[in-house]
């Protein structure tokens, strides 16, 4: 998922899910990529008006349908 | 208890019934909340808020320490005291007032003099200074964003985001950032970051000394210890068991933080700081003189000179203000520049005051601290292991360096 | 009697802290870890209350230190009420703690701080509707300001139990 | 005020953040001082004054081009508020260092205090106030087709 790009959330794996739940970081919500830090660095995402910054790796785990206008990509 | 799918799937269905949502407007305050997290622009700002995070520390507390704490005590408590006391002469005058001729407050070495000093004079100044700031940056939903920014830098060596806050801290006065290493997350972290800051972070005392006595200097030995601190911290991560976590944060709208609550935890913070640290600085003090009585300092200062001429190169006249450095380390550097050496050298000397050993205040805190971080008996072993290696590695380096560019 | 006070990190939980304790509070550090946590004493219909800001937690399922803390908080007080402070613009995250601690049987009273930025985004929450569903009293403030806090304070003794398994069925009946 | 003199504004004082951060810049890494006028460069941490200004003013001139707009106010907002700290803290140690007296008595004399507010001042204190306005006229300025 690139920056500045909004999508649909598809799924997270079980280890995220742990970590993530109550923070409200779930399947089928709208997820926005507000900016990716430069080498590998954090990024900040927001979902349901609430931001979160996560390390990379971690964001890795959330897979997200991108909303283009043509809704194809599923890349994290 | 209901499962968490479950639960999202009633509240989902729970807020759609009560909740409305109106448009999503960008205010001004809502873009610039995203602008100070962007690196292009947050990063320039995240500077400017750190020069004033310095700017401010180095405003408050020379007003206080400088404009009127260093009279009060010079001028009137420390003459009073000394001959005010009974006993001269006696271990307790020397414990309690110190040196009966020393004319400022630094120098006089006893519990009530330079104890009481460094405690109310310097840290009570410096650390209200920074608890204000700090408290302001959290309340205003900042500290996360600068978290963000530098969580780049510091996951390369094992750190967090977050290590900036007792990074800061570090500079004005390791005592507090020692303190503030317990906002970390594991205890590879804290054991990390206390080495780190205690080791390769000069104080605020410090750069101001060295700012005065050798400002032609100044910029090579911070760049000397700043590598310092990436390449152990590096080290560090690798040879310490247990988890360096990726960061996870909320970051909250922007605010403009409220004088109440500012000031309340301000109080509070300042509060635990005066009866959990000032006693451990008074004890401290009064251990480095047991031990001076002892002969102990005397000893360790004669057998440690072969090192000190041959491993690091620097003249044995510097062993005194090494050992005084325990004490503090300001005083040090200014006893440093009256020995007479070459620039070099001088350099080398100065690295191996900040790098070799906590000063006491630091030390105790450590000690105190390191309870939550894995024991004491375990950091303080591991303290003291990974500070002789990096005195020796990083020390003996600058001498190879030096010697290279046949400077030394 | 005490009163605990949870929530997310940053939804103006120690704001809220502020307004209902006096002069005499004390942060200390929870015995055996690194967290602090603050407290203090309120007087409500002529009753004291011990109030304690527990440290900012997102689920009852600890991910760290400070949300173990909470959780041992929580443990370890007979019979509390809690007060679950929700950040008006984030109500799906903030209901998930308070169904947490809720399913855990605990006297609930929910805050729906920071009220005024809700207003700012356009943010509309049926609060009388929301306190129906959930059966536990739910009251909207503003704490940087003090609006709301007197509402707070005289609904504590209201603070309510509710069965889980009824909630789930008025819910999905909606 | 129409979009075109706010632009030209904005790289008007974008102009005067910028250039003197270059010099401060300069200053900071020779260690010299200069005055000219009641300008004056140099001191310690000069080189971080001007890199800050330097950024400041870049963001200034990266507002300019841009639609009225939330985005161009909160940059212009951004920018002017990295010449307040730099310049606030400027204001605060002033004021703090004239009050005690030093060598013999507690506080200063009246006339030694004063002597502290004569100048020669920095870049960004005399930006401050200019800046300050700024803010101000960008933030009355009607934002058309807010998105």
């Amino acid at each position: 998922m690139e920056y500045g790009e909004e999508g649909v959330i598809k799924q997270v794996t079980q280890n995220l899910k742990n970590q993530l739940m109550g923070r409200g970081i779930r399947e089928g919500k709208m997820i926005r990529m507000d900016t990716k830090q430069p080498i590998n660095g954090p990024v900040v995402i927001t979902i349901d008006r609430s931001t979160t910054s996560l390390g990379l790796n971690l964001a890795k785990e959330i897979s997200v349908e991108v909303k283009h206008d043509d809704t194809t990509d599923g890349s994290s | 208890m209901l499962d968490p799918e479950e639960r999202w799937r009633l509240i989902d269905k729970l807020a759609r019934e009560t909740v409305e949502y109106g448009a999503d407007r960008s205010t001004i305050g809502s873009v610039l909340a995203e602008l100070t997290v962007k690196p292009l622009t947050g990063i320039p700002f995240a500077l400017a808020v750190l020069y004033g995070f310095w700017g401010f520390f180095d405003a408050f507390a020379g007003f206080f320490t400088d404009g009127f704490f260093v009279p009060l005590f010079d001028d009137h408590w420390l003459p009073w005291i000394q001959n005010a006391f009974p006993l001269k002469g006696s271990w307790l005058y020397y414990i309690l007032v110190g040196d009966p001729e020393a004319v400022n407050s630094f120098e006089a070495l006893g519990m009530l003099t330079s104890g009481v000093f460094v405690a109310i004079g310097v840290v009570l100044p410096a650390i209200v200074a920074f608890y204000l700031i700090i408290t302001i940056l959290e309340d205003s939903g900042y500290m996360p964003r600068l978290a963000v920014l530098v969580d780049t830098v510091l996951h390369k060596i094992g750190l967090h985001g977050f290590a900036v806050v007792p990074m800061i801290l570090s500079l004005g006065c390791n005592v507090p950032g020692v303190a503030s290493t317990r906002t970390l997350e594991t205890k590879k972290q804290r054991f990390m970051m206390m080495i780190l800051l205690s080791v390769f972070i000069p104080c605020g005392a410090q750069l101001g000394v060295m700012l005065s006595l050798i400002p032609e200097f100044f910029g090579y030995i911070m760049i000397y210890l700043l590598a310092g601190f990436f390449v152990f911290g590096w080290i560090l991560n690798r040879l310490i068991p247990g988890r360096s976590p990726e960061i996870i944060t909320d970051v909250p709208p922007l605010r403009i933080p409220t004088f109440k609550n500012v000031s309340r935890k301000l109080w509070v913070k300042v509060k635990g700081f005066f009866t959990n640290a000032i006693p451990f600085v008074l004890l401290g003090v009064g251990l480095v003189n047991l031990l001076y009585l002892g002969g102990v300092i005397s000893w360790l200062a004669n057998s440690l000179e072969p090192l000190f001429t041959g491993w690091f190169g620097i003249p044995k006249e510097t062993v005194a203000p090494l050992i005084a450095g325990f004490l503090r380390k300001d005083l040090a550097v200014a006893q440093l520049s009256a020995i007479d050496m070459s620039g070099f050298q001088l350099i080398t000397s100065v690295v191996i005051i900040s790098i070799y050993f906590p000063c006491i205040a630091t030390f105790s805190m450590i000690i105190k601290e390191g309870r939550n971080s894995g024991g004491v008996i375990k950091v303080l072993g591991g303290s003291l292991l990974t500070l002789i290696t990096v005195v020796f590695l990083w020390g003996g380096l600058l001498h190879l360096i030096g010697i290279l560019l046949g400077v030394a | 009697m005490t009163i605990l006070l949870m929530g997310h990190p940053n939804v103006g939980k120690s704001a809220v802290f502020n307004r209902l304790t006096g002069a005499n509070i004390t942060e200390s550090n929870y015995p055996g870890t690194t967290v602090d946590f603050t407290e203090g004493y309120a007087f409500i219909e002529g009753e004291e209350y011990k109030i304690i800001d527990v440290p900012g937690t997102f689920s009852t399922e600890p991910k760290d230190e400070a949300e173990k803390v909470a959780l041992d908080i929580l443990a370890e007080h007979d019979d509390p009420i809690v007060i679950v402070v929700i950040d008006s613009t984030k109500v799906e995250r903030g209901l998930y703690l308070a169904f947490e601690v809720m399913e855990r049987g605990y006297r609930v009273l929910i805050d729906l701080n920071m009220w005024d930025d809700a207003e700012k985004h356009d943010l509309e929450i049926d609060v009388c509707q929301l306190e129906k569903i959930l059966g536990v009293p739910v009251v909207p403030t503003v704490a940087i300001s003090g609006k709301g806090i007197s509402t707070l304070v005289e609904n504590v003794p209201s603070a309510s139990r509710t069965d889980i398994g009824e909630l789930r069925e008025k819910i999905t009946n909606l | 005020m129409n979009r075109k003199i706010l632009d030209t504004l904005l790289a008007l004082v974008g102009a005067c953040t910028f250039i003197p951060g270059l010099l401060e810049i300069l200053f900071g890494l020779t260690g010299e001082t200069y005055t000219w006028a009641i300008l004056s460069f140099g001191g310690d941490y000069d080189l971080w004054r001007g890199l800050i200004l330097v950024a400041s003013g870049s963001l200034f001139f990266f507002t300019i081009n841009q639609p009225i707009s939330v985005q161009k106010r909160a940059q212009a907002v951004l920018a002017s508020a990295m010449i307040w700290i730099v310049g606030g803290i400027e204001i605060l140690s002033t004021v703090l260092n004239s009050i005690p007296g030093g060598e013999g008595s507690w506080f200063n004399t009246t006339s030694e205090f004063l002597s502290y507010y004569t100048g020669p001042f920095t870049p960004s204190l005399l930006l401050l106030p200019v800046s300050l306005v700024l803010v101000i006229l960008v933030s009355s300025v009607e934002v058309k087709n807010d998105s």
